[in-house]
């Protein structure tokens, strides 16, 4: 193995660049090191400007999301030796806006989040606690997936709907609406439903899947839309069809 | 930056969006709706450090435990030095606590008949630790983060970071924080202020603490003149992976995992941890505090048993007994970051360990409210030390403790800016210093052969050489002092990115003057401390010493800027204390 | 329950979705392939009595119309994201519009056979 | 809980019209979706099939005619290409956007899969019958 890598890193500094430009740096290439590692040790000896987000370097916290060799990434979990002999392309995320350097501006996600309710919805109104919400290993097992989502915005990033159209309520927030659903202590569904059924909401989606196939945590936001499309889809004929007295 | 600060104002400001900060914020929504609530964080909610807490969260809920037993594994993990009264209130709600979550969604792990699991956990007598599989941390903080999201009177500033309190005739009337990707500086103000930052595990090179901990808010507090307490006692996490430091949680060995050395022994026979048993024993061997299992390692290491590796001495973590099953269903977290980070399964092979910086028992002095040393100041969480975990804090009780007293300080903090006064114009003068000392930090040229991030290293080796697992008197004096050269260099440091926006070495020189106070504030009071309790270990004070030391320390910046150490009385109600024994 | 008419689209969208998977492979390859390469030579008078059938014009007709939507649907998206084609009204009244004509056309010709 | 609107000043990148020719996948995913154009194309080519045969045997015969054309057979070719793209991918993809419950046990997606196959095959077998052997 070579001692060094090359790291073609994408920058942009708002008051020196009109638009981002890539800048190579060379990093020591060791077994341990991640891109993450590698990016600090460009800060740390190189290049005190360079910027971007990390946090817990144990891929849960979900803030150093970039686009590896174009393939949106968790960096904290993603080798550099797995690039060998390199280089490796590090950008920001796609399909966000660029504050700078490495960072993307994900105020749309945070934004869109809470339109889809992901809380528990109860219509007894329980005051006073007194013992838990029965839930056997199978109902926790039927939305488990779904709540492993650590908001990278990797899907976001590898969703080319978003990209296009950033109306799109987008993967994570719809897979998060999905996790409330499927969980037996929820009663929300009717309520998330009569939001994502706008035409902003699951119908943008034309299933590329990417989705799934970048999600770090194997949650299936892709599954998710296309439920929700189905559900959608059913309970309009439902109450096409049916006397409003025997809908539900 | 140069346009001055904005301004905003609020009734309740909570610096932190952690389980702490989110827990007291929907505390005051919920009992105050009336008050204007807001959330400054340096990151987004949701990547709080409390996400990487894994194992679970303490609670009494089985049939067979008692509250009586909580409060006394507790009081004697904190070998005598928490306060009783805190303890018994902590452990009286954390079960309430625990019950809340579950009903805003927390995926909490089932028995059979749809209840909730609980595991072991070391140093408790009893099974009675909640548990979502080993992302515990993850999943409360994404249903506290998604619940608070219900309550939209709460305002949020995300990835804003607080970089002084504003603070006139002993009363705090607000902040001062820079927003991240505008750089804009912006004074908030309110009638009272919650810290909850966490911890403050990055003053060590080696630790499991995320980034972000770089003790923010106990530096905060601490500047505006409030005395920060137990800062000795630093908790050591006996299982780290080497080079990353990442936690292999507490509930590998709860579930049965083993100890080994070099010699495939389980050593923490040999210190007074009890026998070995196939089935793991309650506060027994693999089971005792976090505190005698990272000394045994320090024990091994010098008896020359460990293994040899780049990153220094290890030992081993057996959990091949336990079988594939009960590894992904109980601990897939574990198998995933040694599969990912070690290229290990736990499974088939060994997982090699060593002791990790991972907590720290002080803080920010509270009483049992929340309330810090200043009117209008409140704490809660790691960056609070009320103190329930004394000298060393048992696996399991920090989640529930950011829960318990995030929603008393919350309750209180909303309390007490009912009845609060508007803030005098004393403090825009204050902003204004602010700004411009800011300002003056960018401007600066930095010395060509230094920088943030090598005296951040430089720091952290002296705290590791001078406090780690065992300390001495010359130990903690030499790091002292090493600290004056370095203080020097960091008042001289300036930063190179000049741009407003998202200027991330600034944020890293402002952490880097937290981390630097905070860590003399560690070495002034282990100097003070001569004896040996919990987590703090003198060689040249090896004996528990309750006649001089059965008090906490309180340190606070004299007007000279240095820290002094006092001495406050530890609260002790029905538990005497005496001996901690583990495994008999 | 809002009433929205994008999920009925949807609905017969996947209908012709999995009509065209399960149906149309057979009758391209016999249609495109096979007869006109004489693979297979089934009498016209077998073939006539067959498309002359009620039942064959009626299942005929419920297999087309999905398929239309089907294809008119996806086109239209592939169209906005693939083409980046803005007009995004004008998008879905040419595609749908044409399946409606082609639809029509079915129609005629299923019904004066 | 909401955030205070501050909108960020930032770069906002462009994506290009042939922004799926650089990835395998997007690539893949744009052809599915234009198989779109053949499932019209083959609604057609049913219909003048149809319309060949109703009208007589000389009809038919010039419709066979026609359709030996290379250029026919070219455009049915690439055109039946598309379809089993559409069918492989469909099949594939029906799994995962639904989950059938049987007895309270998920099916399993490579059951769904395989049934889906056997559909076509006995569908297919039924259409072979219908216009060659009945």
């Amino acid at each position: 193995m070579d001692d060094s890598i090359a790291m073609q890193v994408t920058r942009y500094r708002p008051d020196k660049n009109s638009q981002p430009v890539p800048v190579d740096y060379e990093v020591p290439l060791r077994t341990e090191w991640t891109v993450l590692d590698g990016l600090n040790h460009i800060k740390a000896e190189q290049d005190e400007t360079l910027s971007f987000r990390w946090s817990c370097r144990m891929g849960i916290c979900g803030s150093c999301g970039m686009n590896v060799n174009g393939e949106p990434r968790l960096t904290c979990a993603t080798f550099l030796s797995d690039y060998a002999p390199g280089p490796v392309r590090v950008e920001p995320l796609a399909n966000f806006p660029v504050v700078k350097d490495l960072i993307v501006d994900i105020t749309d996600f945070m934004e869109k989040l809470p339109r889809v309710k992901p809380w528990i919805i109860r219509d007894d109104d329980v005051t006073e606690i007194d013992g838990e919400y029965i839930q056997t290993p199978e109902e926790l097992e039927a939305y488990q997936q779904f709540s492993m989502c650590i908001n990278c915005m990797l899907c976001y990033a590898a969703c080319p709907v978003y990209g296009l159209d950033p109306d799109f309520v987008g993967p994570a927030a719809i897979a998060l609406a999905e996790r409330y659903d499927l969980d037996s202590r929820d009663r929300g569904s009717r309520e998330r439903l009569d939001v994502l059924i706008e035409k902003e909401g699951v119908w943008g989606c034309t299933f590329v899947g990417e989705c799934t196939s970048v999600c770090p945590k194997h949650v299936d936001p892709a599954g998710a839309i296309q439920r929700y499309k189905l559900k959608a889809a059913q309970e309009s004929v439902k109450a096409f069809l049916l006397p409003k007295a025997l809908r539900r | 930056m140069s346009e001055g600060a904005t301004t905003a104002a609020h009734d309740v400001l909570l610096v932190g969006g952690g389980a702490a900060g989110l827990r007291a914020a929907i505390a005051i929504a919920e009992t105050r709706p009336d008050l204007d609530v807001a959330v400054v964080s340096k990151v987004y909610p949701m990547r709080s450090h409390t996400v990487s807490a894994e194992g679970g969260a303490a609670g009494v809920m089985a049939d067979d435990d008692s509250i009586e037993e909580h409060i006394y594994d507790t009081i004697s993990g904190s070998d005598w030095l928490g306060d009783q009264d805190a303890i018994e209130a902590f452990v009286n709600e954390a079960p309430r606590e625990l019950l809340q979550l579950e009903h805003w969604g927390c995926p909490w792990s089932r028995q059979d008949d749809g209840r909730i699991a609980v595991r072991a956990f070391g140093g408790m007598k009893k099974m009675r630790t909640w548990f979502a599989a080993d992302k515990t941390g993850f999943h409360m903080l994404h249903a506290l983060f998604q619940t608070s999201l219900k309550y939209r009177a709460v305002k949020r500033y995300d990835e804003s970071f607080v970089t002084r309190l504003l603070v006139d005739e002993g009363r705090v009337y607000g902040v001062v924080s820079v927003e991240l990707a505008t750089g804009r500086i912006r004074a908030i103000t309110a009638k009272a202020v919650v810290l909850a930052t966490g911890g403050c595990g990055k003053v060590f090179p080696f630790t499991t603490n995320a980034n972000i901990n770089t003790g923010d808010g106990m530096a905060l507090a601490y500047r505006a003149g409030a005395p920060l307490k137990d800062m000795e006692f630093v908790q050591y996490h006996p299982t780290g992976l080497p080079f990353t430091g990442i936690l292999i949680t507490e509930a590998t060995r709860a579930e049965g995992g083993w100890l080994l050395n070099k010699d495939g022994y389980r050593y923490l026979q040999d210190y007074d941890l009890g026998t070995p048993t196939d089935k793991p024993t309650l506060r027994s061997m693999e089971l005792g505090p976090r505190d005698r299992l990272s000394q045994a390692f320090v024990h091994e290491v010098e008896k020359g048993r460990t293994t040899d590796s780049p990153w220094g001495p290890i030992v081993h973590l057996d959990l091949r007994h336990l079988g594939a099953k009960l590894i992904d269903t109980k601990l897939p977290m574990v198998r995933e970051l040694c599969l990912q980070y070690e290229r290990i399964d736990p499974v088939t092979d060994l997982i090699p360990v060593r002791p990790v910086v991972h907590y720290m028992m002080g803080g920010v002095h509270t009483d049992i409210d929340g309330r810090a040393g200043l009117d209008g100041l409140y704490a809660a969480g790691e960056t609070a030390c009320v103190s329930i975990n004394g000298a060393n804090r048992l696996g399991s009780n920090s989640l529930p403790e950011c829960l318990v007293f995030g929603a008393r300080a919350g309750r209180a903090a909303a309390e007490d800016a009912a009845a609060a006064p508007a803030p005098p114009a004393a403090i825009a003068a204050q902003v204004s210093d602010e700004t411009r000392r800011l300002e003056h930090l960018l401007a600066r040229d930095t010395p060509l052969d230094d920088g943030v991030a090598r005296i951040r290293e430089e720091l952290q080796t002296t705290m590791e050489d001078a406090a780690g697992i065992y300390r001495t008197g010359p130990s903690l004096e030499k790091g002292a002092d090493t600290f004056q050269a370095l203080r020097e260099r960091v008042g001289a440091v300036g930063v190179r990115d000049t741009s407003p926006s998202f200027n991330t070495e600034l944020v890293a020189a402002l952490e880097l003057e937290n981390l630097i106070d905070i860590g003399e504030c560690i070495l002034r009071s282990g100097l003070a401390r001569e004896e040996s309790r919990g987590a703090h270990q003198r060689t040249d004070f090896p004996k528990r010493d309750d006649e001089r030391f059965l008090v906490h320390h309180t340190v606070r910046r004299d007007h000279d800027g240095n820290p002094s150490v006092d001495r406050l009385p530890v609260t002790i109600t029905r538990w005497p204390p005496g001996e901690r024994t583990y495994g008999r | 329950m809002k009433f929205r008419v994008l999920p009925f689209v949807w609905l017969t969208f996947s209908g012709g979705g999995v009509v065209a998977a399960v149906f149309l492979p057979v009758l391209v390859v016999l249609l495109a392939f096979a007869l006109p390469l004489g693979w297979v030579d089934p009498s016209h008078a077998h073939l006539e009595g067959l498309v002359q059938s009620w039942f064959t014009r009626i299942a005929l007709f419920a297999l087309i119309v999905p398929m239309l939507v089907h294809a008119a649907h996806r086109f239209r998206y592939t169209v906005y994201d693939g083409l980046q084609v803005k007009h995004k009204v004008l998008v879905a009244l040419a595609c749908y519009g044409g399946a409606m004509v082609l639809a029509m056309a079915a129609f005629l010709v299923l019904t004066t056979v | 809980m909401s955030a205070p609107v501050t909108r960020v000043p930032s770069y906002q990148r462009r994506i290009g019209v042939f922004w799926w020719v650089h990835k395998r996948s997007y690539f893949l995913f744009v052809m599915r979706e234009l198989s779109s154009i053949f499932v019209a194309w083959f609604v057609v080519y049913l219909l003048m099939f149809v319309a060949a045969v109703a009208g007589g045997q000389q009809r038919y015969d010039e419709f066979l005619d026609r359709a030996t054309s290379p250029l026919l057979l070219v455009v049915n070719a690439v055109g039946l290409a598309f379809l089993v793209l559409h069918t492989v991918t469909w099949f594939a993809l029906t799994p995962k956007a639904m989950v059938l419950r049987l007895g309270g046990r998920r099916v399993p997606g490579t059951a769904m899969l395989a049934a889906q196959y056997v559909a076509l095959a006995v569908v297919s077998a039924f259409i072979y019958w219908l216009v060659v052997k009945a």
